[in-house]
């Protein structure tokens, strides 16, 4: 494509926030086919910046039990591993443990599912991309985490980059020990999950929204080069 | 009146099919020496996706497409006869022949191609683009087909083409016109959507295709639509090939088993990319289908 | 092999080779003969093939030892060519030019040590750390555990022994 | 009435007095021959308005008082009054085209010219061969005179080699005037006539040398190369004289001399006539150099002429009609070349490009360049039909294919240049017009159009209502100062008056339900298609007066009730869709392939039509059917004209780019109306011609399959456009297949859903033509690519696209299903099953191209240079809201065109049609309830979507990059929306249907016609001792030939 640059990026000045811009979230000016310019701002331009809001639950408690019973039996999860433990997650849906049984199954997009596990420990580049897919996700949204690490850092407690607690970035539902879990660990964890939210506990969501202040704070802390919205819808 | 009928046989036909999609994939399962999912769990996650809570829209089409989507199915339902000889399931058959079925797929087509490309998602366009080229070439040997059974019936009414394969099996198409039948067959492999050709979403390596930015709600319309769909072009075939059904219990069957044809087609077969796919169509099941016409 | 360490003593001042096992050798040179030295082994004695460039804070010296292992893909011989460079604004001459994914390693280096190699190829974007704003973590003089404290909030009440206290005490209670 | 010896008296009077002045005063000299020259053109006119207005009888004059043939006489009758005045204009339009030239080189010239003409005038006049004879030699003498005063170095040997030809011309001339002298004893032309000289023994030899001697002077192919030296080198003023005077006065010797001949001479000239016409057009297509083309041209001409003459016989009284109309036009049109050439002064054609700020220049050598070409509203256009048309009279095929192969070479060197000669400018070097030499060249075009018309009306073909069309082109022409927001209001009165008066005055009354449907698609789609005119701002020079002309071509079409007519609005069509699309910037070279495939097809049609006279001696349309012998003949060739006009496969290689460079909103014009001009045109013919022969039958069947694969390929190629409009236009190459494969179903139902495809066709097309020019009026790209989630900023163009991509695709319910609908019985019916697969199939591929249009500009990541666009102008908004509008009311109610249709219909095809019931159409096949299907679907979309309201009324509306992404996020619109090459897939599964090995083929056919060129082109070497020895050897072949040598 011999295409025609019709944008000129504007140099950013060198304030302390334009310390980890990239290049590609440089406001540029751009030539309209009417010959007019105007600045497009990749950040406030190509992403919704609303908050997310709690959503109640159903006011009819009958209906809302009905509800979380259906949520509970089927957990749709995302195939996304961020740690080591991903490779206990796959034995889940062979023969041998097959956890289809339970309702669990897989989705490749974080649009259509509701659980995210987190498979052992999380670099803080990682858990950017964590919480992207974490934010992504569609509410109710669940969160369970596999290993020591995400726990208290595990092996990694004293390490540079990993994380330890992953409940201050994102509310945890689940937590399963071990380093690492087997996947009857993980089965276990899934029966916790379901009966967590029958009961209406399953509330992270809702938690999340209301703590949202709590936690962008935490993950700007470590995250530096904040280049993406506050909530990535 | 006639919209309660209508009603009550899309309530029989939802069911119908949320049923014999959990069943078919308890099936696939044992296929695979698991369990498999309950027999109910695709009315679960029916109701599980319409109780999402939280949602967001790309645009206006976005929110449209699992609108047109879901019509392209209901309306398949609304211009198809179920049962013949029964006026109450009859829907609204009077208003068009099978052509009109032909191209009424069309339209949720259109909707989920204009829904999933507002929703801007490159891997959606890609599952788009795919699942149109192979449809180009799907739909061949089924018109051959069709015309084939026009020319043998002289008829596009649904009802008539019915009619004419009462009276025990060997009346039915698949006896009187084998080729066409077969033709049929091999391209309802490629309506269905499964495996050998389900490079249109392509789990893995093309993360659920068009979908990809579908959920809650949205996502809700599309799977009940999923079932309708199915069941209807297994009823369509059923009343095109295989002697229709004058009650329920044999609609049942019939639908079933029809369906259960590209299901277990899938379970054995790996996935062909999209110009094999493409390609595959024009070759025995066109050349079955030109032999329908020949040998009418 | 030592065939090979030979021409090149006979050609560069080599300061130390040893001889870690009969078909590894590492050998070390002064920081201007560095690049040349690997030159001379990836185009006159064929060592074509490059493992891995590390580095060694030697703090207490005030330099970083950076090693260059080359491979010799048909004799199956590896040769690690050493160099010490100074700690303060530490700066290397880029070998990318050689193989083209030294520049990948000059990037961790860059990263991690706060090695310069200039002219090497995207070497100034971060590698793995995003938005890393503190000295380079794999400097000695960098507390990690002081770091992660501050950083990523510690689980209150967990306790950690140091293994060799640990086993000290387990094992000889009474000293 | 001054007598003509004046002419002589004056003529040498004025040079011998011009040596008085020499020097002196050259203003005076230049005035004194001025008007010597005016005063003879004066003589001549005056007898010419003599001939015509009075009875004037033809007179003799004999000078020294003895009769002939013992003294020189002269002859002024009707025939040479008007060579005589063409002539003298000529020579007086030179003078003053030459004036500075004259005037800088001295009273000789001037001496020189006054005697060239003198010279011309005798041999015009006198009837003594000998005399005959020397005059000639003086006008050749004083010609070369002329070039070699020029004193130019190649002018100078180009003369010379000039006057080695005329030399041994006139020595063959002068011993066959010895050999007529010493047998037949007269030197009289009268007397040599009576004499029968070719019975005297020996006469034959004479007559051949004397005739040979003519022909040689005419410069026939390939014994011409002197002559093309000649009008290759010499000033184009010069040029003029050679081309215009000189050869117009040989012609004149061989008319008349050729009765010396007798009937045996006429093959032998009609053959050279062929030779030269064919050879010398042929190799102009290779030219680059304007003169020499100019030139190549000339002697064509001139070899047509001599075909013309040589055919007396066969055209009868016709005979003066056709001969004066065409010399006489282009003996003005190639002297007004000349000159234009002169003013230009380049010799490379691709340099003509400089006129381009010259809007006056421009439409000179349009006026002259159209003229040669005998495009109407011209006067050689009548001419060339009325010569066809009596050559088919009398059963001339052959003649008529070789001169329309000669005409159809010419056609493309002529438009080639013309293209060139509009071809972007980057050199900025200014062009000074000098009043005196343009002068010559208006006055020359006025004549031109004064000549129309009296040709016309003496043709006796037109009536004056035909004219109303020029009337206007020619006041909105007048009025172009104007700005464009008045005169477009003009144009759409114009229109909106025709429709009025043709579909409401006239069809409307008579119920002459074809006229009706086709009067609204090209009328009142004209008025909507001019809408979006408001939005051009300046002048737009030129356009309105084509438009109109264009319209009228078409409304002409339907008036039609002769072939006369129809061929007359046909060319008239094509040529002003031609100035249309080649107005487009980048338009020249394929508007070029437009205008040769159109020029190719109208002559086919044109033979048809001769071979439909030739068996019924009517020209009436309907007189067609009554074709039988030659009905296939007829048939194919007519309908030829017609399939390049629709595009199908084969000679559809016109179409894609000819959309796509013209103006955007002549783009819709053309492709949802111009285009159903070849679709009417085919309902006429097979409606009088397929119906009652049965000869014709098999016809169809082709045809049907042809439009069968021109639905596939056409589709095919529109997936993998990146061009917004080239895609579109694709399609309609699917869609023109689509109609042709119906009506040539013959059936009921195949016409049915031809004819209500049309107006569909014409809706959705138009509506999506408009909606993506409009789309292209904000974003000032046709990349597709370069589009993307424009649904936010435009949502009434995606409504727009939205609903014509529905029709389009042909999904219930709206009316494009209708169309699919009917087009299912009517293949089962007709038993076209596998065809019908192929439309089918090709339908389906439309999908595929449907989903990118509206994909790739709506959906999707919205550019950054987008973000702040507009909605398109309200006047591109207008059209597209009525053809919704339009759409949406036959697709709820279809049966108000269905019906209509369908009844008159009847009357043809009896039977198999639909049967309404209420709303319910049905065949014996299926039936079909479009306003039940409208209804249901309307409730089921708006439950479902109350439904969905209801579930989900609070969302959260996002931005563009708010998708899914795990990892890295995108970062530019560019790279996230998946537009360029879309298809890739397909392109490998079935990308080889999409190979183009047509237009590889044709452009082969292209280039080898150079190449071949080239070759027989070396046989020029420019020395001019071959060139005599080419004189001698075919002074031979042409004896061996008459005497049976061969």
């Amino acid at each position: 494509m011999a295409e025609e640059k019709n944008y000129k990026i504007i140099q950013p000045d060198n304030s302390e926030e334009n310390k980890f811009l990239k290049p590609e979230n440089y406001k540029r000016e751009v030539t309209a086919p009417d010959g007019n310019t105007f600045i497009v701002d990749p950040l406030n331009d190509y992403f919704c910046d609303a908050k997310p809001q709690p959503h109640a639950p159903n006011t009819i408690k009958v209906v809302e039990k009905f509800l979380n019973w259906a949520r509970s039996q089927s957990i749709w999860v995302l195939g996304f591993g961020t740690g080591c433990g991903s490779i206990e997650i796959y034995p889940l849906m062979t023969p041998r443990f097959d956890a289809y049984r339970f309702g669990v199954q897989q989705r490749p997009t974080p649009r259509q599912s509701n659980l995210m596990i987190i498979s052992g420990y999380l670099s803080v580049k990682t858990l950017k991309r964590a919480i992207r897919s974490y934010e992504q996700m569609q509410s109710p949204k669940f969160v369970m985490a596999l290993g020591s690490c995400t726990i208290n850092g595990g092996m990694y407690w004293d390490s540079y980059n990993t994380i330890n607690r992953l409940d201050h970035y994102m509310p945890v539902d689940v937590y399963v020990a071990g380093c690492m879990p087997r996947p009857e660990a993980l089965l276990a964890g899934f029966m916790e999950l379901k009966k967590r939210i029958r009961e209406g506990k399953g509330e992270g969501a809702n938690q999340y929204a209301e703590n949202f202040d709590w936690y962008k704070a935490n993950q700007k802390k470590i995250i530096k080069d904040w280049n993406m919205p506050d909530y990535n819808w | 009146m006639k919209i309660v009928y209508v009603l009550l046989g899309l309530f029989i036909i939802i069911n119908y099919g949320l049923l014999q999609a959990g069943v078919l994939r308890r099936i696939t399962a044992r296929v695979g020496k698991r369990i498999g999912v309950p027999f109910y769990q695709p009315y679960i996650d029916l109701i599980k996706n319409y109780a999402i809570r939280s949602q967001f829209s790309h645009g206006v089409m976005f929110y449209l497409g699992p609108v047109f989507r879901l019509s392209g199915g209901v309306g398949i339902f609304l211009f198809m006869p179920l049962i013949f000889g029964n006026e109450i399931f009859s829907n609204y058959s009077m208003a068009g022949d099978l052509i009109l079925i032909m191209y009424f797929m069309f339209i949720g087509m259109l909707g989920m191609a204009l829904g999933a490309g507002e929703g801007g998602h490159p891997y959606s366009i890609i599952g788009i683009t795919r699942g149109l080229s192979q449809f180009t070439t799907v739909e061949v040997p089924f018109t051959l087909a069709v015309i084939s059974i026009a020319i043998q019936y002289q008829t596009l009414s649904i009802t008539e083409i019915v009619a004419a394969q009462q009276g025990g099996i060997m009346h039915w198409t698949l006896m009187t016109n084998p080729l066409a039948t077969g033709a049929a067959m091999l391209s309802f492999l490629g309506m269905m959507m499964y495996a050998p050709f389900n490079v249109v979403n392509a789990p893995q390596e093309n993360p659920l295709g068009p979908p990809t930015e579908f959920h809650g709600t949205f996502l809700g319309m599309l799977q009940t639509n999923r079932v309708i769909l199915g069941v209807m072009e297994a009823i369509l075939f059923m009343n095109l090939f295989f002697g229709g059904a004058t009650n329920w219990g044999i609609l049942f069957i019939k639908a079933f088993l029809i369906y259960f044809y590209p299901v277990f087609v899938g379970a054995v077969f790996p996935r062909y990319r999209i110009d094999q796919s493409i390609r595959w169509f024009l070759y025995l099941p066109t050349a079955l289908g030109i032999l329908a016409i020949i040998f009418i | 092999m030592k065939e090979i360490i030979n021409n090149i003593q006979e050609k560069f001042k080599i300061s130390e080779v040893t001889e870690q096992r009969e078909n590894q050798y590492f050998i070390s040179v002064e920081k201007k003969d560095t690049i040349q030295l690997v030159t001379y082994l990836k185009d006159i004695e064929k060592f074509t093939n490059f493992i891995l460039l590390t580095a060694v804070d030697w703090i207490e010296k005030g330099q970083f030892q950076l090693t260059y292992m080359l491979n010799h893909p048909s004799k199956k011989l590896d040769i690690g060519v050493r160099t010490f460079i100074e700690r303060e604004n530490a700066t290397m001459d880029s070998a990318h030019h050689l193989w083209e994914h030294v520049a990948t390693f000059q990037r961790e280096l860059k990263e991690m040590f706060g090695i310069d190699f200039p002219g090497s190829p995207r070497v100034d974007e971060p590698f793995l750390l995003e938005g890393w704003d503190n000295i380079p973590p794999m400097r000695r003089d960098f507390d990690t555990k002081k770091y992660s404290e501050e950083t990523y909030f510690p689980r209150p009440g967990r306790s950690t022994n140091d293994p060799a206290e640990h086993m000290k005490k387990k094992l000889y209670p009474n000293e | 009435m001054v007598g003509p010896i004046y002419i002589i008296a004056i003529s040498l009077g004025t040079a011998f007095s011009l040596g008085f002045f020499k020097k002196a005063n050259r203003n005076i000299s230049f005035g004194l021959m001025f008007f010597a020259m005016a005063f003879v053109t004066f003589i001549s006119g005056q007898w010419l308005y003599a001939f015509l207005s009075h009875q004037q009888e033809t007179i003799q004059i004999f000078t020294a008082g003895f009769k002939p043939p013992f003294s020189i006489s002269l002859q002024m009758g009707f025939h040479e009054a008007v060579f005589l005045t063409m002539i003298n204009v000529l020579g007086l339009l030179s003078a003053i085209y030459l004036f500075d030239h004259l005037k800088e080189k001295g009273a000789n010239m001037m001496m020189v010219f006054m005697l060239l003409f003198m010279g011309l005038n005798v041999v015009v006049m006198t009837r003594d061969i000998f005399n005959l004879f020397v005059f000639l030699e003086i006008s050749s003498i004083t010609l070369v005179g002329l070039i070699i005063l020029e004193k130019k170095q190649d002018a100078i040997s180009s003369g010379f080699k000039y006057l080695i030809a005329s030399g041994i011309i006139s020595q063959i001339l002068l011993i066959g005037i010895i050999a007529a002298y010493y047998y037949g004893g007269s030197l009289f032309i009268n007397d040599m006539v009576d004499s029968n000289l070719l019975f005297v023994k020996g006469g034959s030899v004479a007559v051949f040398l004397i005739l040979i001697a003519v022909v040689l002077e005419l410069k026939p192919f390939p014994a011409n190369g002197w002559a093309l030296d000649v009008y290759q080198s010499a000033t184009p003023g010069i040029g003029a004289i050679v081309s215009g005077a000189v050869a117009t006065t040989s012609l004149f010797i061989l008319y008349k001399l050729l009765p010396i001949g007798g009937d045996a001479w006429l093959l032998p000239i009609g053959i050279t006539g062929v030779i030269s016409f064919l050879g010398s057009n042929f190799l102009g297509i290779n030219q680059k150099n304007a003169n020499r083309i100019l030139g190549y041209s000339s002697i064509g001409q001139v070899g047509l002429l001599m075909i013309i003459m040589s055919l007396s016989k066969d055209l009868g009284d016709k005979f003066e009609f056709v001969f004066f109309s065409i010399l006489i036009s282009h003996y003005l049109a190639k002297a007004g070349l000349f000159w234009i050439s002169g003013i230009i002064n380049k010799d490379e054609i691709g340099q003509w490009n400089i006129i381009k700020n010259k809007p006056g220049l421009i439409v000179l050598t349009g006026v002259f360049m159209l003229t040669l070409l005998g495009l109407p509203p011209f006067p050689s256009f009548y001419g060339k039909w009325e010569l066809i048309m009596n050559l088919a009279h009398s059963g001339n095929f052959t003649w008529i294919a070789i001169i329309l192969l000669g005409s159809f070479f010419e056609a493309i060197y002529l438009l080639r240049w013309f293209g060139k000669t509009l071809m972007n400018n980057e050199n900025s070097e200014e062009l000074i017009v000098k009043f005196h030499k343009i002068f010559p060249a208006v006055i020359s075009s006025f004549l031109i159009l004064m000549f129309s018309f009296l040709t016309a009306r003496w043709s006796g073909l037109m009536s004056v209502k035909y004219f109303i069309p020029f009337a206007i082109a020619l006041l909105l022409f007048a009025l172009d100062f104007l700005p464009v927001f008045i005169k477009n209001i003009m144009a759409i009165a114009t229109v909106s008056w025709y429709s009025y008066v043709l579909i409401y005055q006239t069809y409307i009354p008579e119920n002459d339900i074809l006229r009706i449907i086709f009067g609204f698609i090209f009328l009142i789609g004209a008025i909507l298609l001019l809408f979006p005119g408001f939005t051009f701002k300046g002048k737009r020079r030129g356009f309105y007066p084509l438009v109109i002309l264009m319209f009228s071509g078409l409304a002409g079409l339907i008036e039609a009730r002769t072939t006369f007519q129809f061929f007359f609005a046909w060319e008239m069509m094509t040529l002003a869709s031609y100035l249309l699309i080649i107005r487009g910037k980048n338009a020249k070279k394929t508007s070029f392939s437009y205008i040769l495939f159109s020029m190719a097809g109208a002559f086919m049609m044109f033979i048809g039509f001769g071979l439909a006279y030739f068996e019924t001696g009517s020209i009436s349309l309907n007189a067609l059917a009554d074709v039988l012998i030659y009905a296939n003949w007829v048939y194919i060739l007519v309908a030829v004209g017609f399939l390049v006009k629709i595009a199908s496969l084969g000679v559809h290689i016109w179409l894609p780019d000819s959309y796509t460079e013209a103006d955007d909103d002549v783009t819709p014009m053309i492709s949802s109306i111009l285009v159903k001009s070849g679709v009417f045109g085919l309902i006429i013919l097979m409606l009088s011609m397929s119906l009652k022969n049965a000869a014709s039958s098999n016809i169809p069947y082709i045809l049907g399959w042809i439009g069968a694969l021109s639905a596939l390929i056409g589709n095919m190629l529109a997936i993998y456009q990146e061009d917004v409009k080239k895609l579109v236009a694709y399609s309609s190459i699917g869609i023109m297949g689509y109609i042709l494969f119906g009506l040539s179903m013959m059936s009921h139902l195949g016409w049915l859903t031809a004819i209500s495809y049309s107006i569909v066709h014409f809706l959705y097309k138009a509506l999506l033509f408009l909606a993506v020019a409009g789309i292209i009026y904000r974003t000032k790209t046709r990349n597709i690519y370069e589009m993307g989630g424009l649904i936010k900023r435009m949502p009434l163009s995606f409504i727009s696209v939205l609903i014509g991509i529905i029709t389009l695709a042909g999904m219930p319910p709206l009316v494009g299903f209708a169309g699919k609908w009917m087009f299912y019985n009517a293949v089962i019916l007709k038993g076209w099953y596998f065809q019908g697969a192929i439309v089918f199939f090709s339908g389906i591929v439309a999908f595929l191209y449907c989903f990118k249009l509206i994909h790739n500009i709506f959906l999707g990541p919205i550019k950054d240079n987008h973000r702040k666009l507009k909605e398109t102008s309200v006047w591109w908004l207008i059209p597209q809201f009525v053809l919704i509008i339009g759409i949406m009311i036959i697709s709820v109610y279809p049966k108000i065109i269905l019906e209509p249709i369908g009844l008159y219909l009847s009357m043809y095809f009896p039977g198999e049609g639909l049967v309404w019931a209420g709303t319910t159409a049905s065949t014996s096949l299926g039936y079909w309830d479009a306003t039940q299907i409208m209804m249901v679907f309307a409730g089921m979309f708006g439950v479902i979507f109350i439904i969905l309201f209801l579930m989900s009324r609070k969302v959260q509306v996002v931005e563009q990059f708010n998708i899914v992404f795990q990892a890295e996020r995108p970062e530019r619109p560019e790279t996230t929306h998946y537009a360029h090459n879309m298809y890739a897939p397909y392109n490998k599964a079935l990308g080889f249907l999409a190979a183009p090995f047509i237009t590889n083929s044709w452009e082969f056919i292209y280039e080898s016609f150079h190449a071949i060129g080239d070759q027989i082109r070396k046989f020029y070497t420019g020395n001019g001792q071959t060139y005599a020895l080419h004189i001698v050897m075919y002074v031979v072949a042409f004896y061996l030939f008459i005497n049976g040598g061969f």
